[in-house]
């Protein structure tokens, strides 16, 4: 019962933070990326144009609710809600401070892999439900990349969980602050570690250049092609949601999260969670997009052996060098 | 407290495993069975196996119903819009679940796993870990073999059907300086 | 036309496999096939564009290409309207390179009347050509990383960044004829805005600014290795398909062929100003991609070179005509093309017939609609993302297309 | 338990969320006065669609995933190897380093048998 009532009051108070640093992360998005093509962003709404994502959700719940006759009518409605559920619910384990955590599940890690994954289900819900041809391709798209660039993330996952011994996230970052974070050391275990993380994140958030299944110069809009209104924005939510999470979590698994100096742990695992969160945006809007096989090349043929590589290494590293044991 | 919760979570495992097989529509149905393995799951977690618990969504509802999903779509169809299931040997199927429940529910009976009396202690992860490496450390290595074993299938099941021959391949682009000379006509 | 033999061999081949006209049911009975509208309301079609594609899963088997959404009955306006009143109405067929579309239109007129045009006019109009070659391949390379990176990330970059230098050509258009884009410039006999003060000294800073920021778009584009996997091998034309099929311009040239109107028949002052091709190799994506890169230099570097020399004299040869009648045709009739950015733009007119103030029948070839007529060829064997990067790379535009 | 009971809230925070907003949107968004049945139209680019969209998809498809579920099984297993390696030493190590390669011959088959080409 108690547990119950922490869930609930952390989860309030988690996901509503979360929501409001989307709302301004895609204030911030849209500055950044106005900065790199030499134009202002949002500027009318509020100053600096920072109320602009509050306008944009008021515009979107204003829409008319459009359902295509055709459509398969209960999948189609049940999808967003199941995007927002899922994307928002891998964030019950990640642990914002010492004590900031909504669920300090034993297996957290694998808490996040198994909520994660279930990504998959509500994108391709909506693409078959929608009855369309450009939502049915990006269905399949997303789910095949998600599912393949599942098996990366499951790896690089794995090299935290055998350096610390633990499937705790908030036992993962605990073990960092007592001894080091795992992107500086190991370095050569943990950087690339990271980076097949970070590459997996991507995918699974379908990001430039990852971005096949709403690929809009193909598919006009992937899975979200027949969406309007609050559906459409759970959606677009989630898919933000799902990258500041994704940001949440690689901070707390490969950069120390809460663990730094002078300042509170909650300050340190947010300021490293929004620069995740930025390099994200940095690489999208510079990068093009790779081709859906391309990009299930990439998984299987480079990122899934390192990966493989990288596990056997760390087990090495905890197991025959001296200082791996502590 | 904890009765509640079982019994929704039964109700829920009970009634979407029905629906699996009622459902006219496969990709519903698929979804249907999406939703009795989650209640799986949570059994498990009541159980506190928290392993099993996350296991269980990860290769079931991530993995397993997604080969469905796949496999359905895969699936080539006659006409219509929906996808139907053939409901044709119901009683059958009934036989053959009967059966196969009565063995389980024997099993189970003759195991000494159902002793309320016996102080319960939850398997930890660790404890997984430890039974796995070192009692059933065969058995452990037999999985890798059937693993393999699985993956020479499924890239035999690929190559069944090749997609769109390629058309042929021209000299590789930059390879060949093959610039032709042409006046204007 | 010689051609290695391994690529005429392999160029046959490869055609006797790829059937355009190819039945659904010849092809596989059993197949699941998807018939995918792709257009003519796409976000990647360059306008109001559309192909059926029969898909295997996501591969193109089959691609129809329809045109005509955007049809304007351009022709059979031109026959009703005098000689001087056309150049507006063509300036929107090639909605991207509107001079030189004035530029063949008129030189057709020029011949067909028999009107010399002086050497200064024609200096400009090489000028003006070759600027609006850079702009529209920068519009090019904007809508293309478009295609390849999405509106929603780095091809939006790029795409922004090529129109910021796009500006800065139409700026010299507008300072010259008050028009950004439909500009009416050229008049039978020359043009019609002189050189104004200063003009020079801004068109070489000009020059100087997107020369210096060419290779910052080759980093974004050509050297990127996402550009590099999306676009090699892509889209194979060989030239000998492509020269059976009429496409002419840097799709003709990326495929191997060494054609280019500006040198092999010479006009304006190309005869002056030699221009030197760029032949690309290979035919695919990447070869367009290099070609117009490649032009966008040369076009610049010629640019620079006959903004000095431009010699003095008239703009106007034949007296600057204020009233329609003044041009009359008896009869006769001509064909003049044109290099555009896009390749050769036709324009073939009979004159006199009833009213002799217009002409008999006009007739426009547009480069681009050849260029389409190669989606049925290089398509299948594709995937649709691939379909994408195609049509973007052969650069069509609708508005001439269409007429 | 606890922890999963927490979770389980955490989840119902979140589907509370969802539902909320779609509950908004109910209250304040516009209908239409005067409905077109083409509005309802799947989009096709603006033709007619030509069939349904349900269709069938390539077998690469199904491949992908059954080597999804296969490395992530390989994965499942590793984990509780990973919680206990430290204590059971490289007997263990050894174990799972069989277990592992046994599997990358899988993949060096797929790779040479050019599988993993995905088209």
């Amino acid at each position: 019962m108690n547990g119950l009532v922490h869930g609930a009051v952390y989860g309030g108070v988690i996901a509503s933070v979360l929501l409001t640093t989307i709302a301004f992360g895609i204030w911030f998005e849209r500055k950044f990326a106005g900065r790199m093509q030499s134009r202002l962003g949002p500027t009318i709404v509020g100053p600096f144009g920072l109320l602009q994502s509050v306008a944009d959700v008021v515009k979107l719940l204003q829409k008319e609710d459009i359902v295509p006759r055709d459509a398969d009518r209960p999948l189609f409605d049940l999808a967003p809600v199941l995007a927002a559920l899922f994307s928002l619910g891998v964030a019950a384990v990640v642990p914002f401070s010492p004590t900031i955590i909504a669920s300090d599940l034993d297996v957290g890690v694998l808490y996040i892999l198994a909520v994660g994954g279930l990504m998959v289900i509500p994108t391709f819900m909506a693409g078959w439900a929608s009855n369309n041809k450009f939502a049915l391709i990006g269905g399949m798209r997303a789910i095949a990349q998600s599912v393949s660039y599942g098996v990366p993330l499951v790896l690089a996952v794995l090299v935290p969980v055998i350096l610390s011994g633990t499937l705790s996230v908030s036992g993962i970052v605990t073990y960092q602050a007592n001894h080091h974070w795992f992107l500086t050391w190991p370095v050569f275990i943990g950087v690339p570690a990271f980076a097949i993380y970070y590459m997996a994140m991507l995918a699974e958030s379908n990001r430039i250049p990852f971005d096949i299944p709403e690929a809009e110069s193909e598919l006009v809009a992937g899975v979200t092609t027949e969406y309007t209104g609050a559906k459409f924005t759970l959606f677009y939510m989630a898919e933000y949601v799902h990258t500041l999470v994704g940001s949440a979590v690689g901070a707390a698994l490969f950069l120390g999260g809460w663990d730094g100096p002078f300042a509170p742990g909650l300050h340190w695992m947010v300021l490293k969670t929004l620069v995740l969160f930025t390099v994200v945006y940095w690489v999208r809007w510079s990068l093009l997009r790779l081709r859906s096989d391309q990009l299930m090349v990439l998984c299987w043929k480079w990122l899934t052996p390192i990966g493989v590589l990288l596990v056997l290494g760390a087990a090495a590293w905890v197991q025959f060098v001296p200082g791996g044991f502590q | 407290m904890n009765h509640i919760g079982f019994f929704i979570i039964a109700a829920s495992a009970l009634v979407s495993a029905i629906l699996v097989v009622r459902s006219q529509n496969l990709i519903r149905a698929v979804l249907w069975l999406g939703v009795t393995l989650l209640s799986t799951a949570a059994f498990y977690a009541m159980l506190e196996s928290s392993f099993l618990a996350g296991v269980q969504v990860l290769v079931y509802v991530g993995g397993v119903v997604t080969l469905m999903i796949f496999g359905v779509m895969i699936t080539r169809r006659h006409e219509g819009i929906l996808v139907h299931a053939e409901n044709h040997g119901s009683m059958k199927g009934f036989a053959v679940a009967g059966s196969l429940f009565a063995v389980v529910a024997f099993a189970i009976r003759a195991t000494d796993g159902l002793d309320r009396e016996r102080p319960f202690t939850p398997l930890t992860t660790k404890d997984l870990g430890r039974e796995l490496l070192q009692t059933h450390v065969l058995a452990f290595e037999v999985v890798s073999f059937l693993l393999l074993a699985a993956i020479i299938g499924a890239i035999v099941i690929a190559r069944k059907r090749d997609p769109v021959e390629k058309p042929a391949a021209l000299p590789a682009p930059h390879a060949t300086p093959s610039a032709t000379k042409e006046a204007h006509p | 036309m010689e051609m290695s033999e391994a690529h005429a061999v392999l160029a046959s081949a490869r055609r006797a496999r790829v059937d355009p006209h190819l039945s659904i049911k010849t092809y596989d009975p059993e197949a699941d096939m998807m018939l995918l509208h792709f257009g003519p309301q796409h976000p990647s079609t360059h306008g109001v564009f559309r192909m059926d594609l029969h898909l295997d899963g996501e591969i193109v088997v089959k691609a129809t290409p329809y045109v005509g959404y955007l049809h304007r009955a351009v022709e059979k306006l031109c026959e009703k309207l005098s000689y001087v009143m056309l150049t507006p109405i063509v300036d929107k067929n090639d909605y991207v390179a509107p001079m030189t579309n004035e530029q063949a239109l008129n030189m057709a007129f020029e011949k067909l009347l028999g009107v010399e045009v002086p050497r200064r006019a024609r200096w400009l109009r090489t000028i003006l050509a070759e600027l609006q070659r850079v702009a529209s391949h920068l519009l090019w390379l904007g809508t293309f990383t478009l295609d390849l990176g999405g509106a929603l990330g780095g091809g939006s970059t790029l795409f922004l960044h090529c129109f910021r230098e796009r500006e800065l050509i139409l700026d010299l258009f507008e300072d010259l004829t008050g028009a950004r884009f439909h500009y009416n410039t050229h008049t039978i006999g020359g043009n019609r805005h002189d050189l104004p003060a200063g003009f020079a000294a801004k068109v070489k800073q000009v020059v100087a600014v997107i020369e210096a920021r060419l290779p910052e778009y080759a980093a974004l584009s050509l050297d990127n290795g996402i550009f590099k996997a999306r676009t090699t091998g892509v889209g194979v034309l060989d030239g000998d398909l492509a020269l059976e099929l009429g496409i002419t311009g840097p799709v003709l040239r990326a495929s191997g062929v060494d054609h280019d109107l500006r040198r092999d028949a010479p006009y304006h002052a190309y005869d002056e100003l030699p221009v030197n091709v760029v032949v690309g190799h290979g035919g695919d994506c990447r070869a367009r991609a290099e070609v117009r890169f490649a032009e966008m230099r040369e076009s610049l570097r010629l640019v620079r070179d006959a903004i000095d020399g431009v010699p003095e004299g008239p703009i106007n040869g034949y007296k600057p005509i204020r009233q329609p009648t003044m041009a009359k045709s008896t009869g006769g009739q001509v064909y003049v093309g044109i290099e555009t950015p896009r390749g050769e733009l036709g324009t073939f007119v009979i004159g006199g017939g009833d009213t002799p103030t217009s002409p008999y029948r006009l007739k426009i070839r547009p480069p681009s609609l050849h260029s389409l007529s190669a989606l049925p060829y290089i398509l299948p064997g594709q995937t649709v993302s691939d379909a994408v990067a195609i049509l973007g790379s052969l650069d069509p535009i609708m508005g001439e297309v269409d007429r | 338990m606890h922890a999963w009971l927490s979770a389980l809230s955490f989840l119902l925070v979140s589907t509370l969320i969802g539902v909320g907003i779609l509950a908004a949107s109910r209250a304040i968004r516009v209908r239409a006065k005067v409905d077109s049945p083409l509005k309802q139209n799947t989009y096709e680019c603006g033709e007619e669609p030509a069939q349904v969209a349900w269709m069938q998809f390539h077998a690469r498809y199904y491949v992908v995933a059954l080597f999804f579920v296969l490395f992530d099984i390989e994965a499942v297993f590793l984990f509780p190897w990973a919680t206990v390696l430290r204590e059971l030493g490289a007997g263990a190590f050894a174990a799972a380093v069989t277990f592992v390669l046994v599997l990358m011959l899988g993949w060096l088959y797929a790779l040479r048998k050019e599988a993993l080409q995905w088209q």
